[in-house]
This record gives C-alpha cells, sequence and structure tokens, in this order.
C-alpha cells in the first residue's frame, strides 16, 4: 500500500486481468525463525518478478495478532490476502474480514479450517512426521530408545508432526519413545532439555526434534555423540542443518521447502488476482534429507 | 522496681473507674524487652500523659491499646472486662482511636478520603461522597485547619497532615482517644486549637492519652502523668508537678538547664553563609540573610511560611528562580545538593522517615551515606573507617541501639534524629540548616543535640535553625529572623525577645497571604 | 519504580478540561500519534479502520482495566495472558465436551477467571506472596492447565461465545463489551468503598492498616477482579477467533500492564484511572494499526513501536513537568 | 509491592549460621527441593547432572545478577532477554560480516549490552520514564534490531565466543563464568560506593538526594551494569549454541526478575543479594532440570513449576514469619 500514489491507475487492478501491481498482503505467524524468512524470501521474489507489491505482516505467533493484521490490511486497501495461519482453526474466524471484502485468499504453509479459501499451497505435517519416524527407524536399524523433543505445545505444527511420528514409529515394535520434552522450537532451550533427557536416559540412541532448530540444540548437547552414538532427525531443512546432516552430526532433516512455498503462494495469487482457476490444493513436497542427498538441497 | 500506682481502680481523690487499663503488660521484641510489667489507667474526663525518653516503650504502650500490638504478659482491660484488640478495628469497635506518631496518611489520596478512611460512608452500595465531604469539613473546622476537603494530602506540609491526622482521630468520637506526640510539628496556634478541642472532649467524659516531650504541654493539659523508663513504669504523679523533677523521673538524673546555648567560639566572625534575594514563585521572596561563623540563627513562622523551602533551596535539594547563595563567599550551584554538601552544608530535613532516613538499612550506613564517596579508596567504600566513625558519632550523640548494625527503622524516633544529624557530623559541615531538629526529641537528647549545635559553632560553623518551638527558638538561637508568606517579615535579637513579638511579626503579613492563595486558587 | 515520588500527579488542572488533560496526561500522546498516522497514510481515519482499531484494543483494555485494580492497589498481576486463555479453554470444553449450554459455558469462562485471580489473592493476602511470584505461578500453573484441558488443541466455542467477537447493527460487540467493562471498572475504583480502599493500600499499606481496612480482603478483591476480567478478555479473544486457543494471550500482561503504565498508572500503588489506561490501551493498538497501514517491515516495526511508547510516555512526563512551575 | 513492608528481612539470626540462613531464606526452599528431587530420582543427584545445572542455570544467573543491580535501585528491567540477543547478534555479526577478530567481536557484545543499558538508563534518569516503560521500550526496540541486523537467521559466531560454551579442565566455562560474573556483582554492591548507593537509592530515593548522592547517575550506572551482565548472558548463549539466534533470550526477563526475587529482593527496592539472586537462579534450573529427568509431561510441567516457585517462596515467607516472635 505504501506506492499508492505513484502507482497511479492500478487501483482497480483486481478486475483488469493482470496482477501487475496489485497489493497483496503476506501474513506469516512469526518471522523469528529462519523458515518463514525463507517462505518471505521466497514470496518476495516472486512478487517481484510479477509486479506484486508484496506487503509482509508478522502476526508474532499470536492468533488475535493475525487476526488484527488481516483486518488492517483490508482496510489498507490489500487486493490479495496470503496467510500463513498461526493456528487453522483460528484462522477462519481470522479471516472473516478478507473473506467479507471478497479478497482472494491463499493459504501457505498450513490450512485455514473453517473457510473457504481459494487454495492452499502447503507441505505435508504429518506425512513428514511419518517419513521422520522412518528415518530415524534406519539410522537406528530399527531398535533402541528415541526422545522426541516438542515444539511450543498447542501450535499445528508441533501437533501434526508429533501426531505423524508418533503413527510411524509405532511401525516398529523395537523402538521405545522413552521421553517426550518440549523445547519450544527453541535451540538454547533444546540444548538443555536434550542434555537433561541424555542424562536420564543415557541409553538413546535417537532423537527427533520437531523442527530444526531443537534437533541443532540437541547436536550440541550430545556434543562429539551426535551422529555416532545417537542419531538426530529434525524437520524443516534449514540451511544450519542441511549443513549438519553433510558433517554427519545430524542423520537426517524432513526438509520443507519454503522458499518454494512463498514463491508458489505468490504465483496461485497472481493467477487467482488474473481471474484463472487453479488447483484448491497445491502440495509442496516435504523430502527426507539425509547424507545421500544433501548435495542437492545445499544452495 | 516496683510500680507506686495503686492498681485499684477507684482511687481515694474521687477519680472515676478506668474505661481502659492496660494491666501489667509486657512486651518482646526477638530478644529484647521494651515494656515489661506496665499498668496504667485510662479514666473518663481525664488526661493521662506517658513521659519518657525516646525509646522508653510509650509508643509501645498506646499500640497495645490500639490493636496493633499483642502484650506478650499482662492484659488490656476495657469497661471492666479483660479483651485481646486483635485489630485495629477491634480497637475501634470498642470506641478507642489512636493518632500515631508518625503520619499515617494516603498521600496520594484526598483530605477528605483520608479522614473517612476505614469507614467510609455508603449509600445505595456506592460511596457517599457528599456524606464524606461533609464530615471532613466538621471534622476540619473542629481543629480549625482550613483546608479543602479535596485537596490532595501528599501536597500538604507536615503541619497540616498533623492536622489532617488529628481531624481523622476526632472525627471517630471515641470514648477513648490515644495522642502519640501530637504537637511535635505544629507551631503554638495550633497547639492552642488542639488543646481547646481537648478540653471539650474532656468535658464530654472522653478518657485520653497523650505523649509528649515539651513538658509544658503536661502541666497545661495533662491530669496525671506515668513516667517510664526503659520500659518500666518508675510512678505516677499528678500532671502538676514540677518540670524538674518530671525530668529528674523521667531520665533518672537532673538537668540543669533545658536550652544551654553557649556562643563560645572566639574566632572572626566571618559570613559562612550569605544569603542573597532567593526568590521562588509562590514560595520565596527575595529572602536575604547572613550566617556567621559562631552563630545560630533561629528561623520562626507561622505553618506554610516558607521556612522550609528557604533550608530546602538553600541546601540545593529545590530550585529556586533567582537569587544566590554563597557558603564562604563561594556560590552554590542551584539545586545540586552534593555541591551544597562539599561546600561545608549539612542538611537535617524537616521528617526523617520521609527525607532523611533509608529506614531499612542500618545506622551505620545512615549515617555514613553524605561521606561515602568522600572516605573512598578507589571507589571502594572504607568499610571498617565507616562503621568505627559511625561508632565513634553515635557515641558521641548517645543514639540508644543494640549496635550500628541495627536497623535504622527499628530505632525510637528520637534516636532516629540523632542519626540524621549524626551524618553531618561525620561530613565535618560547617554550615548547618536544621529543620525542626528536635522534633519528637526527648528533652535529654534534646540537650545532647543542643550540646552539639554548641559544639559546632564553637569550632566556628554556623547554624540556621528552623523550629516551631517557639522556647527552643528563643533558647537556642543567637538571632531570630521571622518569616511570613515566603518574605522575611523581620529580625529580632535573640536576648531579650519574647513569644508575642515573634508571632506578632509572623503573623503580620497572614491576612495579606491569604488573600493572595484565594486569587491563585480562581486563576 | 525510582521515579514514581518525583512523577506524583500533582492534579493541579485549574479547569475542567486542564484537569482532565492533567489526569489523562498520556491523551496527547494518543492525539499526537494519530495526527500523525493521518499525515502519513489517509486510510487511518476512516470510520472502518477507526473500528477496527476499537476491536484490536478491546482485549488489552479489558485486561487492563482488571490490571489496574491490581495495580491501584500496588501489586502486579502476570497472569492474565493466561488465564485470560484458561477461562476461553475451559468455557470452550464445558461446551464442547461436558455438554453445557451455551450460556452456561459462558459463565463457565467468567468463573474460571475469577476463581484463579482468588487463588493468586489468596496468596498474596494471607500466603504473603510477593505478588511478582504468586503470579507469576499462576502464569505458568494456568498456562498449564490449558494445555492439558485441551490436550494442546484449539476447541471451538459455544455460538454465544462467538457473539462476542460479531458486529450488531454495525457497532462490533467487542467495543461494546469494552465500554461496558471499563464503566464497570470505573465505577468499582471511584464509587465504591472498596475501590477507594484499592488506592488506600496502594498509597500507604500501614495506614491503610491503622484505619482498620480489611488489607487483606482488599487484596483478594483486586486479584479477583483482575481475574474476572481476565475472564471476559478471554472470552472475547475466543470469540474473534471462533475458537479457544491453547497458547491464547501469551506474552499479554505485559502489553496489560504497559497499557496501565502508560495511561499514567505508578507501579509503587495508589495511583491510576480506568481512563488513563484506556488511553494506555488504544495507544498500543494505533501504533500497531498504523505501523501495519503504513507497511513498515515488520522487524522494524518492533524498533518503531519500542520508541513510540517511549515517546508517548516521554511527552506525559514532559508536560507534567512544564505544569509543575 | 504491597507486602513488602510487612516482610522486610531483619537479619536478626544470632548465630553466624542463623544468620546466613536468615538472609538466604530462599537456600531452604533449593534444599528442599532437591532433596525431593534425590528421592524421587537417583539421577539427579550425579556430579555430570549436578555440572548439567550450572550450565542450565549460567545464563539466567548472570541475567538475574545484573537484574539484582536495578532492583536493588528500586527498578526493573525488562530488556534483558532482548539486549542478549542483540549483544549476541552484534558480536557474531562484528565478527561474521565486518570481518572484525574475535576477541575484537567479544568486546563488541559486551558493549552494545552496556549501551543499551546505559540509553534505558537515561531514559529512566533524565527522561524520568518509570523503568518498567523505558525497558519495555527497549526490550521491543533491541529484539527489533537484532532481528534487521540477522535478517531473521543465526549467525555463527567467533571462535572465542564459543570457547564460552566449553569445557576446560571438566570444569564447564558457563559456571566459571557464572561464578565470576557473581563475585564481581557482589563485590558491586557490597563493597564500592555506587553499590551502597544504589541501596540508599531503592531505600529512600528522597534520603539519598538529601544526602548528596547522585541519584541519576546511579541510575544510569545500574541500568548499565544490567546492561553489561544481559551482553555477557547473550555470549554465553551464543557461545553454548556457537550460534547467535534471532529469537534468544526471549522472555528471559521473567525468569531473571523471578529469580532476583525468589532470592530475597523486593520490587520495592533497597533489599537484594547477589548470593539470593544465586540461589534463585538455581532454583529454577533445578526445576527444570528435574522435571525433564523425571520425563514429566510437558503440559503438566508448566503446572508443577508454577506450584514449586509459589512453594519455594512459601517456605521462605514461613521461615521468616516463624522466626519473627
Ligand atoms: N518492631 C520493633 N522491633 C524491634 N524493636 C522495636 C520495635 N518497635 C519498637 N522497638 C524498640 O522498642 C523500644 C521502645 O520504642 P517506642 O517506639 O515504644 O519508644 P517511645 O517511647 O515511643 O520513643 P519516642 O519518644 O522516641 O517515640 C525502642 O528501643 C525501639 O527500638
Ligand atoms: N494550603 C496550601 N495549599 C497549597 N500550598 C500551600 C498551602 N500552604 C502552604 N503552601 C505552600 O507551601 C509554602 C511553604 O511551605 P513550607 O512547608 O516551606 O512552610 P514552613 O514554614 O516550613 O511550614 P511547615 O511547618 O508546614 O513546614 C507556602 O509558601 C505555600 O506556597
Ligand atoms: O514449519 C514451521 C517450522 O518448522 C518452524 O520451525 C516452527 O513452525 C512451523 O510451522
Ligand atoms: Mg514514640
Ligand atoms: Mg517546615
Amino acid at each position: 500500500a505504501c506506492n499508492r500514489d505513484s502507482g497511479g491507475t492500478d487501483g482497480e487492478g483486481g478486475d483488469g486481468g493482470a496482477a501487475d501491481g496489485a497489493s497483496v498482503t503476506l501474513s506469516l505467524s512469526t518471522l523469528n525463525n529462519p523458515f518463514f524468512v525463507d517462505v518471505r524470501d521466497g514470496a518476495q521474489s516472486a512478487a517481484d518478478e510479477l509486479g506484486i507489491e508484496l506487503e509482509v505482516v508478522d502476526a508474532q505467533n499470536d492468533s488475535t495478532a493475525e487476526a488484527n493484521q488481516v483486518a488492517n490490511s483490508v482496510t489498507g486497501g490489500a487486493e490479495g490476502l496470503i496467510i500463513n495461519p498461526v493456528d487453522s482453526d483460528a484462522a477462519g474466524a481470522g479471516i472473516g474480514p478478507a473473506v467479507q471484502a471478497d479478497l482472494p485468499v491463499v493459504a501457505v504453509d498450513r490450512a485455514v479450517n473453517g473457510a473457504e479459501v481459494d487454495s492452499l499451497v502447503s507441505s505435508d505435517n504429518v506425512a513428514g512426521g511419518k517419513q521422520a519416524a522412518d528415518a530415524l527407524a534406519a539410522a537406528i536399524g530399527e531398535k533402541g530408545e528415541v526422545i522426541v523433543l516438542q515444539g511450543v505445545a498447542g501450535t499445528s505444527a508441533s501437533r501434526d508432526r508429533g501426531e505423524g511420528f508418533a503413527e510411524g514409529i509405532a511401525a516398529y515394535p523395537d523402538i521405545e519413545v522413552v521421553a517426550t520434552q518440549t523445547a519450544n522450537f527453541d535451540r538454547a532451550e533444546a540444548l538443555d532439555v536434550a542434555t537433561n533427557l541424555l542424562q536420564s536416559h543415557p541409553d538413546a540412541v535417537g532423537v527427533f526434534a520437531e523442527n530444526d532448530e531443537m534437533a541443532l540444540g540437541a547436536v550440541q548437547a550430545l556434543g562429539d555423540r551426535a551422529g555416532d552414538d545417537v542419531a538426530v532427525v529434525g524437520f524443516d531443512g534449514t540451511d544450519d542443518a542441511l549443513a549438519a546432516v553433510q558433517e554427519g552430526t545430524m542423520v537426517a532433516t524432513i526438509a520443507q521447502q519454503p522458499v518454494e512455498l512463498g514463491k508458489q503462494a505468490v504465483e496461485v495469487m497472481s493467477q487467482v488476482l488474473a481471474g484463472e482457476s487453479v488447483d484448491a490444493e497445491i502440495p509442496v513436497p516435504v523430502e527426507t534429507v539425509t547424507s545421500d542427498n544433501v548435495a542437492d538441497f545445499v544452495k | 522496681m516496683n510500680p507506686s500506682t495503686p492498681d485499684a481502680p477507684e482511687r481515694p481523690d474521687g477519680a472515676p473507674a478506668p474505661l481502659l487499663s492496660l494491666e501489667g503488660v509486657t512486651k518482646t521484641f526477638g530478644p529484647v524487652t521494651v515494656v515489661e510489667d506496665v499498668t496504667v489507667h485510662v479514666r473518663p474526663g481525664r488526661v493521662q500523659v506517658l513521659l519518657g525518653e525516646n525509646g522508653a516503650g510509650k509508643s509501645t504502650l498506646i499500640k497495645m491499646m490500639s490493636g496493633i500490638y499483642q502484650p506478650d504478659g499482662g492484659r488490656v482491660v476495657v469497661d471492666g472486662e479483660a479483651v485481646t484488640l486483635p485489630d485495629v478495628r477491634a480497637a475501634e469497635a470498642l470506641g478507642i482511636a489512636t493518632i500515631h506518631q508518625e503520619l499515617n496518611l494516603v498521600p496520594s489520596m484526598t483530605v477528605a478520603e483520608n479522614i473517612s478512611l476505614g469507614r467510609m460512608p455508603r449509600r445505595g452500595g456506592l460511596l457517599d461522597r457528599k456524606a464524606m465531604r461533609d464530615t471532613a469539613r466538621r471534622a476540619l473546622e473542629r481543629i480549625g485547619l482550613d483546608v479543602d476537603p479535596g485537596h490532595q494530602v501528599g501536597e500538604l506540609g507536615v503541619a497540616r497532615q498533623q492536622l489532617v491526622e488529628i481531624a481523622k482521630a476526632l472525627s471517630l468520637d471515641a470514648r477513648i482517644l490515644v495522642l502519640d506526640e501530637p504537637t511535635a510539628a505544629l507551631t503554638r496556634t495550633e497547639i492552642d486549637q488542639l488543646f481547646r478541642v481537648v478540653r471539650e472532649l474532656r468535658e464530654a467524659g472522653v478518657a485520653m492519652v497523650f505523649i509528649s516531650h515539651h513538658l509544658d504541654e503536661i502541666a497545661e493539659i495533662g491530669d496525671s502523668v506515668s513516667v517510664l523508663r526503659d520500659g518500666r513504669l518508675v510512678d505516677e504523679v499528678p500532671a502538676t508537678t514540677p518540670e524538674p523533677e518530671l525530668v529528674r523521673l523521667m531520665v533518672g538524673r537532673d538537668i540543669a538547664d533545658q536550652f544551654p546555648r553557649r556562643r563560645e567560639h572566639d574566632g572572626p566572625d566571618d559570613v559562612l553563609l550569605d544569603v542573597r534575594g532567593l526568590t521562588r514563585s509562590g514560595v520565596l521572596q527575595d529572602v536575604t540573610f547572613q550566617a556567621r561563623a559562631g552563630e545560630v540563627v533561629g528561623v520562626a513562622g507561622l505553618v506554610g511560611a516558607g521556612r522550609t523551602e528557604l533550608l530546602r533551596s538553600i541546601a540545593g535539594a529545590d530550585p529556586y528562580d533567582s537569587g544566590t547563595v554563597l557558603v564562604e563567599g563561594r556560590p552554590l550551584r542551584r539545586k545540586d545538593v552534593a555541591g551544597a554538601i562539599r561546600a561545608g552544608v549539612g542538611h537535617v530535613p524537616e521528617d526523617r522517615k520521609t527525607q532523611g532516613l533509608v529506614l531499612g538499612a542500618t545506622v551505620a550506613e545512615n549515617l555514613g551515606y553524605a561521606t561515602l564517596r568522600s572516605t573512598a579508596r578507589a571507589g571502594f567504600v572504607d568499610r571498617a573507617g565507616q562503621r568505627s566513625r559511625a561508632r565513634t558519632v553515635s557515641e558521641q550523640l548517645r543514639v540508644r541501639m543494640r549496635d550500628v548494625d541495627q536497623t535504622v527503622g527499628d530505632l525510637s524516633g528520637g534516636n532516629q534524629q540523632k542519626v540524621v544529624f549524626g551524618r553531618w557530623v561525620l561530613a565535618g559541615s560547617r554550615v548547618l540548616l536544621l529543620d525542626e531538629p528536635t522534633r519528637g526529641v526527648d528533652v535529654g537528647a534534646r540537650v545532647e543535640i543542643y550540646e552539639f549545635v554548641n559544639s559546632v559553632t564553637a569550632a566556628g560553623g554556623a547554624v540556621v535553625m528552623v523550629s516551631s518551638d517557639l522556647p527552643e527558638v528563643l533558647g537556642m538561637s543567637d538571632r531570630i529572623l521571622v518569616m511570613s508568606g515566603g518574605h522575611l517579615a523581620g529580625e529580632l535579637d535573640a536576648a531579650g525577645a519574647t513569644q508575642d513579638q515573634v508571632m506578632s511579626l509572623a503573623v503580620r503579613d497572614v491576612d495579606r497571604d491569604a488573600e493572595d492563595r484565594a486569587e491563585g486558587a480562581e486563576s | 519504580m525510582t521515579t514514581a515520588t518525583t512523577t506524583r500527579p500533582t492534579g493541579r488542572g485549574h479547569s475542567r478540561v486542564g484537569r482532565f488533560l492533567a489526569e489523562n496526561g498520556a491523551l496527547v500522546g494518543l492525539v499526537v500519534l494519530c495526527v500523525a498516522l493521518f499525515v502519513a497514510t489517509p486510510d487511518f481515519l476512516t470510520g472502518n479502520n477507526l473500528l477496527n482499531i476499537g476491536v484490536q484494543a478491546s482485549t488489552i483494555a479489558v485486561l487492563a482495566f482488571g490490571m489496574t485494580f491490581v495495580i491501584v492497589a500496588g501489586g502486579i498481576d502476570l497472569s492474565v495472558g493466561s488465564v485470560a486463555a484458561l477461562a476461553a479453554m475451559i468455557s470452550a470444553w464445558s461446551y464442547a465436551s461436558a455438554g453445557m449450554p451455551g450460556w452456561l459455558s459462558v459463565v463457565a469462562g467468567l468463573a474460571t477467571g475469577a476463581l484463579t485471580g482468588a487463588v493468586s489473592g489468596m496468596a498474596v493476602a494471607y500466603g504473603r506472596l510477593p505478588s511478582f511470584i504468586a503470579t507469576l505461578a499462576m502464569l505458568s500453573v494456568a498456562r498449564g492447565l490449558t494445555l492439558v484441558v485441551s490436550d494442546g488443541r484449539p476447541i471451538a466455542t459455544a455460538s454465544e461465545v462467538s457473539f462476542l467477537g460479531s458486529t450488531v447493527l454495525g457497532v462490533p460487540v467487542p467495543i461494546l463489551v469494552l465500554l461496558v467493562a471499563g464503566l464497570v471498572a470505573s465505577l468499582i475504583l471511584n464509587r465504591t468503598v472498596v475501590g477507594r480502599e484499592m488506592y488506600a493500600v496502594g498509597g500507604n499499606v500501614e495506614a491503610a492498616r491503622l484505619s482498620g481496612i480489611r488489607v487483606r480482603r482488599v487484596l483478594v478483591t483486586v486479584f479477583t477482579l483482575s481475574g474476572l476480567y481476565a475472564g471476559l478478555a478471554g472470552m472475547l479473544l475466543a470469540g474473534r477467533l471462533t475458537s479457544a486457543q491453547p497458547q491464547a494471550g501469551a506474552g499479554y500482561e505485559l502489553d496489560a500492564i504497559a497499557a496501565v503504565v502508560i495511561g499514567g498508572a505508578s507501579l509503587a500503588g495508589g495511583v491510576g484511572r480506568v481512563s488513563g489506561t484506556l488511553v494506555g490501551a488504544l495507544i498500543l493498538a494505533v501504533i500497531r494499526n498504523g505501523l501495519n497501514l503504513m507497511n513498515v517491515s515488520s522487524f522494524w516495526q518492533q524498533v518503531v513501536i519500542g520508541v513510540v511508547i517511549a515517546v508517548a510516555v516521554g511527552i506525559d512526563v514532559l508536560r507534567r513537568k512544564n505544569t509543575r512551575h
């Protein structure tokens, strides 16, 4: 919205057929996390290419703040909304003002429940959790004690990955989850929690962390044991995690493609604005990255 | 020591049966016994005076009457029946109202609210503001205090606050009224007003307990005196007992001269403090005076005359609009306390509790604040030095305490006051600004403070002493300045000056001043 | 607060307007802020956007009203964000899982808030815990219970609760709730005896006790009210999102306290007004709204928010200093 | 705090031990907690685990040492978590992007902390902002700047910083840092002029001023020290993770304040000791460690943490009450 006066004529850009110059809001759950910084970067580069004015807002993991920001951007004259919900259920009500104003809405990374959106560009967290279980099982020879580091309790990412992992690991009768503790998606906290859990479970051979930040904290806690005695699997595929996989301190990370998520979300939005029909769901694959294929992911 | 007090409720001289009695009460704090086996009767239509040095246990005693402390031994008897007073409400329910020694007001609330605190009137579940204002107005009228009930208490001077406190207790319409040093902060005018009310109450049959360190007030208003020493009852005597006899009972020795002013400085009488044209809009108008080496300059005036403001401005505590303050010829920077202290100024503020002391800190700490920096080595406190100096000074001033590590807030009022003094002894201040220096200080300690004043002037220092206690001003000053409405109304030579002379100067401009204030309120 | 003693409000304003301004200093900051935003972005001063701001201020404002009681009485309540979440969750759970009728689920939510508040209050009054500790403990306990009850998942709320997030005749219900809650709080503080006793306890607890005020009862009342208001705020939050979120309200305590302090209250106790608190909450909402409208980068936004808060309060301090002489 | 006036520590212990206990009441809570955990889980009392606890307490302890200065002087510092993050980020950035030598990047981090602290201090002392507001503003500003500098991504630190997270001759460096930082803080508070002045300012700002203490200078010192300690804590955090994290230290301010208050300080100012603060920080670390060892569900953990904090402080309050009469 900031360049509206210089833009001049594009006030009714929405029905003009071209998305060029349209103003679109990207509402992110948080930017305190490299993953979403990547989503933003992907979205920004696609927007620049397509000539879309992208307005990025950060809800700092607060559903209410997100609802407020959506309302504000509708008032501010946004012509489209790309939303990365803090919480899928809460976002249903949260995007109300956008829906009422007939703005096209695209969800990215996480779904919006209880309201119609034009498209969902996402990776499947439940499936990712299962993949993580398989990767971890493979790394520890399908037996032994494992530890799970949970994300912020009550967030959908933590819920879905936890669910997927639990489902996946159940297929390996010789693997026992001996401890499940939260480290709030935070590297420093994971360092402390993992240290403590390794104290009470010295025989643990595997760690699943619901994101890479926590996985890296666990690696730190393990020190020399990381990768040799204990296999660590993370989730996200951040730069640091890919480097860790390359070094062998992590055995795997479930790579989402955040840049790709952001990029595709903007592209889909541009198609909707141009009046084209789009798929209701656009899956961006999550891939298990191990030392075998890590080279393909490192930039 | 066996108290000679008769325990019988009826006395042969026909004194009425007591409404309230403390019978053989004892109170200990940790290892210390501060009141031991004391019996006091409070009778209707009588004023029972408690007399004793600072720390003798007077306040502790009355706190057992008002439900703040419970005795560890002995009993409290009301209307002939033993009672327990678990809290203030219980005491109030029995008709006991107390004016405590330290001000107990809520500064951020209005005069009316403070007066009704704890028993605000209700109507239909809501606060009845009108009734509250009316109560306040009546109570203020009775004590003769002319302030708006809607005024914030924190903005009033100490004296007015004391009057509000008195008005509050009076408005309870109590059967038993306890007054712990109510006159300490008042000038004669207000004291007269208070005593008028006390006499009315006596007529009405109210039983009263009165504490004061001003011996002349005892004969004036008291009926009987219980003398305490070190927590024990020494004797009970009629209020007509001559002052020297009271003093002897109380301190266990004679005090020859209550105001032992000696002007012993024989060096050059240079001007140490030179105040020129000090003006602060609405508070001080063109105040000019000098204080010379060896001299005590007394400053008298009515409440609100601006005496406190004058001292605070000189000391650097408050700003002023124009004028100059010079110490030994060198000008002081405006609003720079540290600079004033370095120049040799020491300031004993009006209210030790809020301005003088860090109550939670030790005696040694409090004594050392002004010298912390000057005695330090490379930023480190000279701990051993500070402590030994603190010990010396507190001995010199005869501070009653366990040791210099005792928390200052646990000392009695008079002893707290000495600690504030001691700070400037340590700092070696040459110019002392004293604001009500003996408020709440007992006769013995007061003489010690006066002797300290003498020693300061003997050593070539100068003292400016603001006091509402006229005998003190007359007795200890060499020269008296009288303030009125923010300016100097006149100057008197202390020798031969009378209370009447001072008062007539003090009230000279009061009417004009009142008009100014009324105008100010409208604009 | 060390500075509190030197910035005691003087209340010397002579005219009614002067007095109002003197007592609601932050208002000047709010007005300056609004004018600046109006100049910066025309979208700001549209009726719709003003309603948005009202709605967006509502949760923090309601929490802050409750906080005003506590701060006036000289305490602090860190638990309000968590208590709001717990109240909303209990309400949603009692509707969805325990089968309570919708209106009763609203009552259950409010009661949860009041009850947790009462527990904190008793810990402070009878357990003699510093309120910082008692309510920090409650912050943790209430959040934990929220997660336990919900198993970490959002629960949909009753339609009676969702009503709180809706719009009636063009007026958003949260704004109505805000107004009523504010009026009630103001009535309690100014017109009831217990309200005035809160000022006394915060202004000088010793004097209050010596005057026969039942200090502990006042403290329990104060925290119970704060809890009740937190419960109400929780219902608002849930109403707007039509679901109770396990992480709702996290960190809101600092915003609520900030609103009260921006509004002129002192953490030393004894001072504070509901109108000031409202202004404080509006300042916070307006900053965030304005920065969104102006599309300030979200990283810089935090920098700007911090600076604006400091400046808004700074204006008030300056103004007070000037009217002093 | 309303209760502060009634719970002023009396220091009446007669023997040396009695006195030490009287002054460090929370220690009793810590010991009770440790015994309970030892009974509950054998893993607790192993040398290794005790070292772990030391390391895990280090960040909060260092923040809390800095906070002790502020609280003793009657203020509060909400910015410490953000300042720690900013200091670490500036340090990492000046090494990684600006090409500073490693040791200089450590200095840069510490200087960043001290500088931001000084800014808060000046806002309090000269701008007369309540410290709650000044440091809340700084919380927001410092976090925003951290994100701006890092663009929201972690930056690897210099090896000189990582050294702070390592182990030397079997002793973890964070524990050494904690001990030295604590000794220095204790030295400042007890032995230096400015330290004693902090107590005076917090105890009675007016009396301090009238005694010639330069109150504003003391306030600036206090916040600068708090910032410096926050900077050090930031370096510890970064050292342990070998990288500066943009969201590092978020919310740590409440933990740090809690450690100080659990340790017996009063938010009303004038009271507080470094040894108490250390005990407070250890209590927090021990609870979390113990709950992890016992594998308490993360939902219930929060409930238990809250209860334990309340009980630990409650023991202290009770003990004090009993020794009174
Ligand atoms: N709460 C307390 N804890 C410990 N000691 C106390 C406490 N209150 C009073 N004391 C001590 O009890 C003694 C008596 O104090 P009290 O206040 O009754 O004296 P007082 O006669 O009223 O003196 P003053 O004339 O100075 O007011 C003093 O030595 C004082 O230090
Ligand atoms: N009722 C009042 N309302 C407002 N201001 C007042 C009132 N009474 C006095 N003042 C202000 O206070 C100034 C002087 O107060 P100050 O405390 O210095 O007087 P004082 O002579 O020391 O009397 P006190 O015995 O009260 O200390 C007056 O000049 C006046 O400006
Ligand atoms: O996908 C993201 C990332 O994994 C992040 O680390 C936490 O939130 C999730 O939603
Ligand atoms: Mg006394
Ligand atoms: Mg005076």
